[in-house]
């Protein structure tokens, strides 16, 4: 592991996030879009914890961070797919485009 | 609360079940509309097993079609051939020696026991343990000996014929129905501490599939199926035929309407077709076992009607003669098909799982059905 | 005293001995490889033959005995039979996850494999969170099957699925459950030190009723999350054909079920290892004589009786309980074992807190 | 119940034509056939009481029937349909769970179109016994929910149990 | 190259490969099990850093928990088998565009930015593939699931307890907002 | 042997199943009929594709499980040190697991984790 | 605390249940005697049907060869479903009359159903059922036998 | 027990040579091996109709027990089976049904008509309009058993037969690949 520069780490973990960012700008439904969502909060994840590995190798605090964001993300998915779900149930679409004409 | 999400029309399915699955007991097709689990609707398709055995009675004389009626309920072979017998002896007039009406009695109540243990093993392999289906098939096995050694056959008997009985008890057979009834008397036990009061089977069975008294009689039910629901409906006790009005049981009633009051029922009458081979099996009359009839049957002009109690409920035989060989006419109303129509109404709002304990309670015989 | 460990060790120090580090390391990695896959054909045929003699025997018959001796062979006849059967894929299937599901499956259940510590020293990896990284890779088995089940195109596959998803994450809270109830007493979720903490005494003994509790709750979690009788929704037969594998046959129908074997097997080494000792020999207290004659056993040979109890008594249930169904499963772990496993856990705190156990 | 009570009550509901036809032959080729419209004719010499009644009254009949309180004939076990060759009859075996007497119903239907209406909203079992009587027979039963092929596939053709069917094919004659 | 570093390279390439396509394939099903595996190997990246902790977290959490919560989600509201409508050309573009630039001005930032590696001697003992029975029974580095454990509970300085605490809340938040809006729909709009 | 044993059993568990499977494939022909490819529904053609929308009951179970899971992994560090910390552990943990059973009871008295 | 009481109630209710299932299921797993399976192909040497069972149709014939069949044909009457074929030929007595005999049994075995009418029906004994079962075959026609021995002829004195 | 196959097996059988893989005695003991495993290990359809569905049950029953030879895996999904029982009788109905399963099933497969019914029409040869006489109008047949029905011991005889068949090679899928 030691002869990975961090960098290369990194250029994973922000083309992960621009991948995430380029479904979420593509994609029109709001299930891919969610999951497009889930791949940037995991770049920053990876990011959180390389930093950590890397730089900070005896302190705890990526970790940590890493661990909320994920707690963060999982709450965030439910509720977002719980929305979705409401959404669905009552315009029978959960298209994005959609959803914005049939405002309620 | 939850059911108010259940109004869109997206998302139903519509699922065939049968006709070859392991729940339908044979070839009976059910077309499923789900809601996710749930059972909207139950529709019934019939015929895969439709052997027109009406037509094929028409041309067959009346010694000769009782045979083809063990093949439509094989699980009460005896009894539906009793049927058939009936209906020729009532348009014969002829009357039966004491000792053939006790060996039908006692056949008819073998038949029962054997169904019913068929039914319980089958019923609980439905609802998914294996195994009391093997301890059913061991006492069930005990009955099909004491059967062959008799009748000559384990499952098709034609032993009853009009008149009476093909031929005479076997020697041992007083002595092998009490060492049955000695083993079965402390397996039925067994049987309810494996199934009857497990808490997965009651759960399992309990509020299931309710049908109410009044529901049971406008489709027509019988059986368990109607008694489980409150409604008297033992033919044996109704119209008694044979030696049944002289006989000590009673008709096992539940009220609670679900599944587990038709098991219970069910296992009731176990009970009951084992006090009743208990009071006849040291009885049994001595003297003919056939009553004297020609060599070629005529029933006279007219129209027969006979009704027995099949383990699965009434079974009634609709012979209508022209005076020659054979029916003109003849119809089976089998008990099964009027118990099936009810199945949709009974499953409609319930799991999948529960459509098959429902199914396993009714304990019906697709041959019977369909004929 | 004979056992694996040695010969382990043997292999290890020769190849270290003899070979260039990278070539030993390479033969080692093969060696490995070929036993996780000796171990799972074994694991197979031997837990299938005894599934069907166990249910057998409770069904008062004889089960498999004209195939080979015994019918020990019998297995070995439809492993054959099966890799022998054509493998098809439906024509409106999605042919790549079809193809991928049984795969996933499968390699989900070899990868839980290495922190199992078989026997003394016998361990793939002793990571330092081993119990926890079972529960995590188990975790990914419940894609295979929604993978399998959606890729099918059918119905009663699709059902499956669906029920075995919700049946497999609601159960994994209460098997969770229990495990941290031991990491309690423990303090670590590493294996060995699991193991090592059992050695004047199994956690099942020593942890009073509440131990008792979360074995129990473990259990009936586990029987559930490998889809097995009473549990068994996912491919209820009665109900669903077959359930979530409806549309396989042959050698991917087989992985399905192989897996499923290797993982009772799994849950079972993981059960025996938290609640009865993994590999250590039954020693009570300062018995010093008794404990001594344990350790004569091998250990390979306690870890293999233990687990195979445990298997044998998950079969048990599979040949007496009816299914359940869909709801009352749910519930069951939501109104029950939930409820009970955190109220558990709590007690084991406190006695753990307060050293009240033995 | 007995029969003549039975009877008795029947005559007080509905209107029944004095004479009785006798005997079993009444049905084969009995030149009168049904009675006049609206009035019933009791037969004679079965075991249960019999009614002949006009097709057109049925579905009236059968309302009575289930709904007089002194009659309840709550469970319809068994429906039949003979074919005469020159007409069709269907039989209708009632019962009541109450007072537990049988009362048998037939009905004469025309050859060439046997058409009857439906008690399947009376009893429901009915739905069923009409579409196995309609599949098997050809019979009509005129507001019937779901009148279709029961046990033969859709696309048969023929009523299998009509004393005229042929089917070379399927049916080999002994 | 090392073993250690092929593995690093070969997982990379797996997210981003599996991300890749998780964002436009065109079956939804196929992309949820694509997020799938860009997640799987995200955890099997952390199990490289030795980070066993998050990895098995991000495993639970993610594959046992979300995906499949996505998955169910797929099989409610779509119909799973359709493929997804191809974007508007002008969109890929546009997108691809953005998301190209933003992915250079960032690496070239991160190119340009020199980290300060730790100091603190060599926490990272071994590759991947190190030999024999891993590090004993001390400890190594400081993600051990003991020092989390120490480190969460404590309510010093650097201690985590107050946020652990309020994690409860926000789950028990999120739990309620997730029944609350997934449940009340048909009453709501009555 | 540490971590690289997962690897390995990655590459024993694709060996191990592509050898199965690529068997079949070698020794036997099986015979191609146009129902053979076709969904399996009991001997009947299908109706519809299960590939449409499919009213699943479970989400709500999905969506509460998750919350739940999120709990237990902060258990696990929890759980491996409660030991050593005492008495304070134990109160952080009822505190903690209080406030979710709160969120669980209202999810119960809501009726979501009744079945649909 | 009604509520809990029920509630605890139910769990031990339900663990008995289940525990009482188990120790019926272990009691057989235990008790090998209670296994009943008889080994078929292994047990053909004790395993003796009863007499009256009925698994087909055969003619006896004695040590002459001979049978008591006159070719009435009221076995083929009697047989529901034309399993019988009774074709008949013409002897010639040694007083020169002639008369009818029995040419062939044709006796289809897949077709039969075991029914036993054929065997009441018939006036002299000349059939009767035998307690063979094994008539499992790979082709369809073995199954339809011809019941007469070749040689064979009517015993004397039987009309 | 004698298997006669002069319906099915071509002159060269047992031990004909593989035309697939190499080909040689090593392929003919491969065969052999095969053919052990296949007929050892027949896995029936859950396939009943009727009343000899019963006697299918019986057999599996503790009293005969199939799972002595290794049958007892009865899938109710025709994916997985090997062996289609076909217990009772088949109508003009049922007859696509059954082709369909036939035809969803693996390879190999086998076929066993059981009873009076499947094998020829038994009861209902005559005067029925809507049975099929023979279930081998609507699908290859390996075995027949009459009896009506069969007792549990004769489908166990049956089930041997098929075996036999099995490794002697005459089965209709050995000889297919065989002549193609
Ligand atoms: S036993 Fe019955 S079916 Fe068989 S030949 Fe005799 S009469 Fe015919
Ligand atoms: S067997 Fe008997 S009934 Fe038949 S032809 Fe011969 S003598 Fe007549
Ligand atoms: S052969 Fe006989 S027992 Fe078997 S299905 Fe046909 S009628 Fe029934």
């Amino acid at each position: 592991m030691n002869q990975i520069p961090l960098t290369h780490i990194l250029f994973v973990s922000t083309a992960l996030f621009f991948i995430g960012m380029y479904g979420l700008l593509t994609r029109r439904n709001l299930i891919t879009m969610l999951m497009s969502v889930e791949l940037i909060l995991n770049s920053v994840n990876i990011n959180f914890v390389a930093f950590n590995r890397y730089l900070y190798a005896d302190k705890l605090d990526g970790v940590f961070f890493t661990l909320f964001i994920i707690t963060i993300a999982a709450a965030e998915a439910a509720v977002a797919i719980a929305i979705m779900i409401h959404l669905y149930r009552n315009l029978n679409s959960i298209d994005v485009e959609q959803t914005d004409e049939m405002k309620f | 609360m939850i059911e108010e999400l259940a109004t869109t029309d997206a998302g139903e399915m519509v699922v065939n079940v049968g006709p070859q699955h392991p729940s339908t007991h044979g070839v009976l097709h059910l077309v499923i509309t789900l809601r996710g689990e749930t059972i909207r609707k139950v529709e019934p398709h019939l015929g895969y097993i439709h052997r027109s055995i009406e037509k094929m009675c028409e041309s067959l004389s009346y010694r000769q079609f009782i045979y083809v009626t063990s093949r439509m309920d094989y699980l009460s072979s005896h009894i539906n051939n009793h049927a058939c017998a009936l209906c020729v002896e009532k348009g014969l007039q002829v009357e039966l020696p004491a000792r053939a009406k006790v060996i039908r009695v006692l056949m008819d109540e073998l038949t029962r026991l054997a169904s019913h243990q068929l039914w319980w093993g089958a019923m609980a392999m439905d609802v998914g343990a294996l195994t009391p289906f093997f301890h059913a098939f061991r006492e069930r096995e005990a009955i099909n000996d004491i059967m062959e050694e008799t009748c000559g056959a384990r499952l098709t008997m034609n032993y009853m014929v009009p008149g009476g009985v093909m031929a005479d008890l076997h020697p041992n057979f007083q002595k092998r129905v009490k060492d049955f009834i000695h083993l079965f008397r402390s397996k039925i036990d067994e049987y309810d501490e494996l199934v009857t009061g497990n808490v997965i089977f009651r759960s399992r069975m309990e509020g299931v599939g309710r049908l109410s008294a009044a529901d049971a009689i406008s489709y027509g039910c019988t059986g368990p199926t109607a008694r489980g629901s409150g409604v008297r409906c033992d033919i044996r006790k109704l119209a008694p035929y044979e030696i049944y009005d002289q006989l000590q049981f009673e008709e096992p009633l539940e009220t609670g309407g679900d599944c587990f009051a038709r098991y219970l029922v069910r296992m009731r009458e176990m009970r009951q077709s084992l006090s009743i081979i208990e009071q006849l099996i040291d009885n049994i009359p001595q003297g003919d076992f056939q009553a004297k009839t020609k060599a070629v049957l005529k029933l006279p002009k007219g129209e027969f009607y006979s009704r027995v109690e099949t383990a699965r409920g009434e079974f009634g035989v609709y012979i209508i003669s022209e005076g020659g060989m054979t029916p003109y006419r003849i119809k089976f109303r089998s008990p099964g098909f009027s118990n099936l129509s009810a199945l949709d109404h009974m499953a409609r709002g319930y799991k999948i799982g529960d459509l098959v304990a429902i199914m396993g309670t009714l304990d019906l015989v697709i041959p019977d059905i369909d004929r | 005293m004979f056992s694996i460990e040695h010969i382990t060790h043997l292999i290890d120090a020769w190849l270290y001995g003899n070979l260039p580090p990278t070539l030993a390391l390479l033969i080692e990695c093969l060696i490995v490889g070929l036993a996780a896959i000796t171990l799972f054909a074994v694991l197979g045929l031997v837990l299938v033959l005894m599934e069907r003699k166990v249910s057998a025997h409770m069904q008062i018959r004889l089960g498999p005995n004209r195939v080979g001796p015994g019918g020990m062979f019998q297995t070995v006849a439809d492993t054959l039979k099966l890799a022998m059967k054509e493998g098809l894929t439906p024509d409106g299937a999605d042919k790549f996850l079809f193809n991928l599901a049984p795969y996933l499956v499968i390699v989900v259940s070899m990868m839980i494999l290495a922190p199992v510590a078989f026997a003394k020293g016998v361990q793939l990896w002793d990571l330092n969170i081993g119990v926890l990284y079972v529960t995590a890779i188990s975790s990914l088995s419940v894609i295979g099957i929604l993978m399998a089940g959606w890729a099918s195109n059918n119905k009663y596959s699709l059902l499956g699925a669906m029920r075995s998803g919700a049946q497999i994450v609601s159960y994994e809270l209460s098997a969770g459950m229990s495990l941290i109830s031991i990491v309690v007493l423990t303090g670590s979720l590493r294996i060995s030190d699991i193991i090592a903490s059992q050695q004047n005494g199994w956690w099942l003994f020593k942890g009073h009723i509440p131990a008792v509790i979360s074995f129990a709750i473990f259990i009936i979690a586990v029987t559930a999350e490998t889809n097995r009788a009473p549990f068994d929704l996912a491919e209820a037969e009665s109900e669903l054909t077959a359930g979530f594998h409806t549309e396989y046959s042959g050698m991917k129908f087989a992985l399905f079920f192989l897996a499923e074997y290797v993982n009772i097997f799994i849950v079972c080494a993981i059960a025996a290892t938290l609640f009865l000792g993994g590999w250590m020999p039954l020693h009570i207290g300062n018995w010093a004589g008794f404990n001594h004659v344990m350790d004569y056993i091998p250990s390979s040979i306690w870890f293999v009786g233990k687990v195979f109890s445990l298997i044998f008594l998950i079969m048990w249930f599979r040949w007496t309980f009816p299914r359940l169904r869909i709801d009352q499963l749910l519930r069951l772990e939501w109104k029950y074992l939930l409820p009970i496993s955190m109220l558990n856990l709590l007690l084991m705190t406190l006695i753990a807190i307060n050293g009240w156990h033995f | 119940m007995t029969k003549e009570e039975l009877k008795s009550a029947l005559e007080g509901l509905i209107p029944v034509e004095g004479g009785a036809v006798s005997g079993a032959a009444a049905d084969g080729d009995s030149p009168k056939g049904a009675a006049a419209d609206g009035a019933a004719v009791f037969e004679e010499g079965a075991e249960w009481l019999t009614m002949k009644i006009a097709s057109g009254d049925w579905s009236t009949y059968a309302r009575l029937l289930r709904h007089t309180p002194g009659l309840s004939f709550d469970y319809l076990f068994c429906v039949t349909g003979v074919d005469w060759r020159t007409h069709f009859t269907m039989v209708y075996h009632l019962t009541s769970t109450v007072h537990r007497q049988v009362l048998v119903v037939k009905a004469r239907l025309d050859h060439d179109h046997p058409v009857i209406d439906t008690v399947s909203d009376i009893w429901r079992t009915a739905e069923f016994h009409e579409r196995e009587v309609y599949d098997l027979m050809g019979v009509i039963f005129t507001g019937h929910p779901d009148l279709r092929r029961l046990f033969m596939t859709d696309d048969w053709k023929g009523w299998p149990l009509r004393k005229d069917y042929e089917d070379p094919i399927n049916m080999i004659k002994l | 190259m090392s073993a250690s570093a092929l593995m690093f390279y070969i997982l990379s390439a797996f997210i981003l490969g599996a991300g890749l396509l998780a964002v436009t394939t065109r079956k939804i099903f196929r992309s949820a099990i694509w997020l799938l595996f860009s997640l799987t190997g995200i955890a099997g990246l952390y199990f490289w850093l030795q980070m066993e902790f998050v990895a098995a977290v991000q495993i639970v959490v993610y594959v046992g928990g979300i995906v499949v919560l996505i998955i169910f989600s797929i099989f409610l509201t779509q119909r799973s088998g359709m493929e997804l409508p191809v974007p508007a050309r002008g969109r890929i573009l546009f997108s691809a565009l953005a998301a190209l630039a933003g992915f250079a001005l960032a690496f070239t930032l991160i190119m340009g930015y020199h980290f300060q590696p730790w100091e603190g001697g060599a926490p990272l003992q071994g590759g991947m593939l190190a030999a024999g029975a891993a590090a004993g029974p001390v400890e190594a580095g400081g993600a051990s699931i003991g020092n989390i454990g120490t480190q969460l509970l404590s309510a010093d300085q650097g201690g985590y307890l107050l946020p652990f605490e309020v994690v409860s809340l926000l789950l028990l938040a999120a739990m309620i907002g997730c029944i609350v809006i997934a449940m009340k729909v048909k009453s709501a709009d009555k | 042997m540490g971590s690289s044993s997962l690897i390995v059993l990655l590459l024993a568990g694709l060996a191990f199943s592509a050898g199965g499977i690529a068997v079949a494939r070698l020794f036997v022909k099986g015979t191609r009929n146009p129902q053979k490819g076709q969904p399996y529904e009991c001997g009947v053609p299908t109706e519809g594709s299960p590939w449409n929308q499919f009213n699943v009951g479970y989400y709500l179970y999905a969506l509460i499980f998750l919350i739940f899971d999120v709990e237990l992994i902060f258990l696990y560090p929890w759980a491996v040190v409660v030991k050593r910390v005492g008495m304070a552990a134990l109160a952080e943990i009822i505190v903690f697991l209080f406030v979710l059973y709160m969120g669980f009871l209202y999810a119960h008295k809501k009726g979501a984790l009744k079945w649909m | 605390m009604a509520f809990l009481n029920k509630y605890i109630s139910d769990v031990f209710g339900a663990v008995r249940s289940l525990l009482k299932g188990m120790r019926l299921t272990g009691y057989y797993f235990t008790h090998r005697r209670e296994i009943i399976t008889q080994q078929y192909p292994d047990n053909k040497e004790q395993m003796h049907l009863p007499e009256r069972f009925r698994g087909e149709v055969v003619m006896t014939h004695d040590a002459n060869n001979e049978h008591a069949c006159t070719g009435c044909t009221a076995c083929e009457l009697a047989c529901p479903n034309a399993t019988i074929k009774i074709i008949t030929k013409f002897d010639i007595s040694p007083e020169g009359k002639k008369k009818k005999a029995l040419d062939t049994f044709v006796y289809h075995l897949e077709l039969c159903t075991m029914c036993n009418l054929c065997i009441e029906a018939c006036p002299t004994d000349a059939i009767k059922m035998a307690q063979t079962f094994e008539h499992s075959v790979t082709d369809r026609s073995q199954l339809t036998k011809k019941l007469n021995k070749p040689g064979s002829k009517i015993r004397e004195g039987i009309e | 027990m004698d298997v006669t196959h002069q319906d099915q097996a071509p002159a060269s059988f047992p031990g004909g040579v593989h035309p697939t893989a190499g080909g040689g005695i090593l392929v003919t003991k491969l065969d052999e091996v095969i053919n052990w495993a296949r007929s050892n290990s027949l896995w029936p359809l859950v396939f009943g109709t009727s009343c000899c569905a019963i006697e299918m049950m019986s057999t599996a029953s503790a009293k005969y027990d199939w799972s002595r030879f290794g049958f007892e895996v009865a899938r109710a999904t025709p994916r997985q089976a090997d062996v289609i029982i076909i217990a009772g009788t088949i109508v003009n109905k049922m007859a696509p049904v059954l082709k369909r399963l036939y035809d969803q099933m693996a390879d190999p497969k086998y076929v066993i008509a059981m009873g009076a019914c499947a094998t020829s029409g038994g009861p209902f040869f005559y005067n029925t309009y809507s049975v099929v006489k023979g279930a081998d109008h609507v699908i290859p047949v390996d075995v027949y058993i009459a009896g009506c029905p069969p007792r549990p011991e004769a489908l166990l005889h049956a089930l041997i037969t098929l075996q036999e068949k099995i490794r002697s090679g005459a089965t209709r899928e050995q000889v297919r690949v065989e002549k193609p």
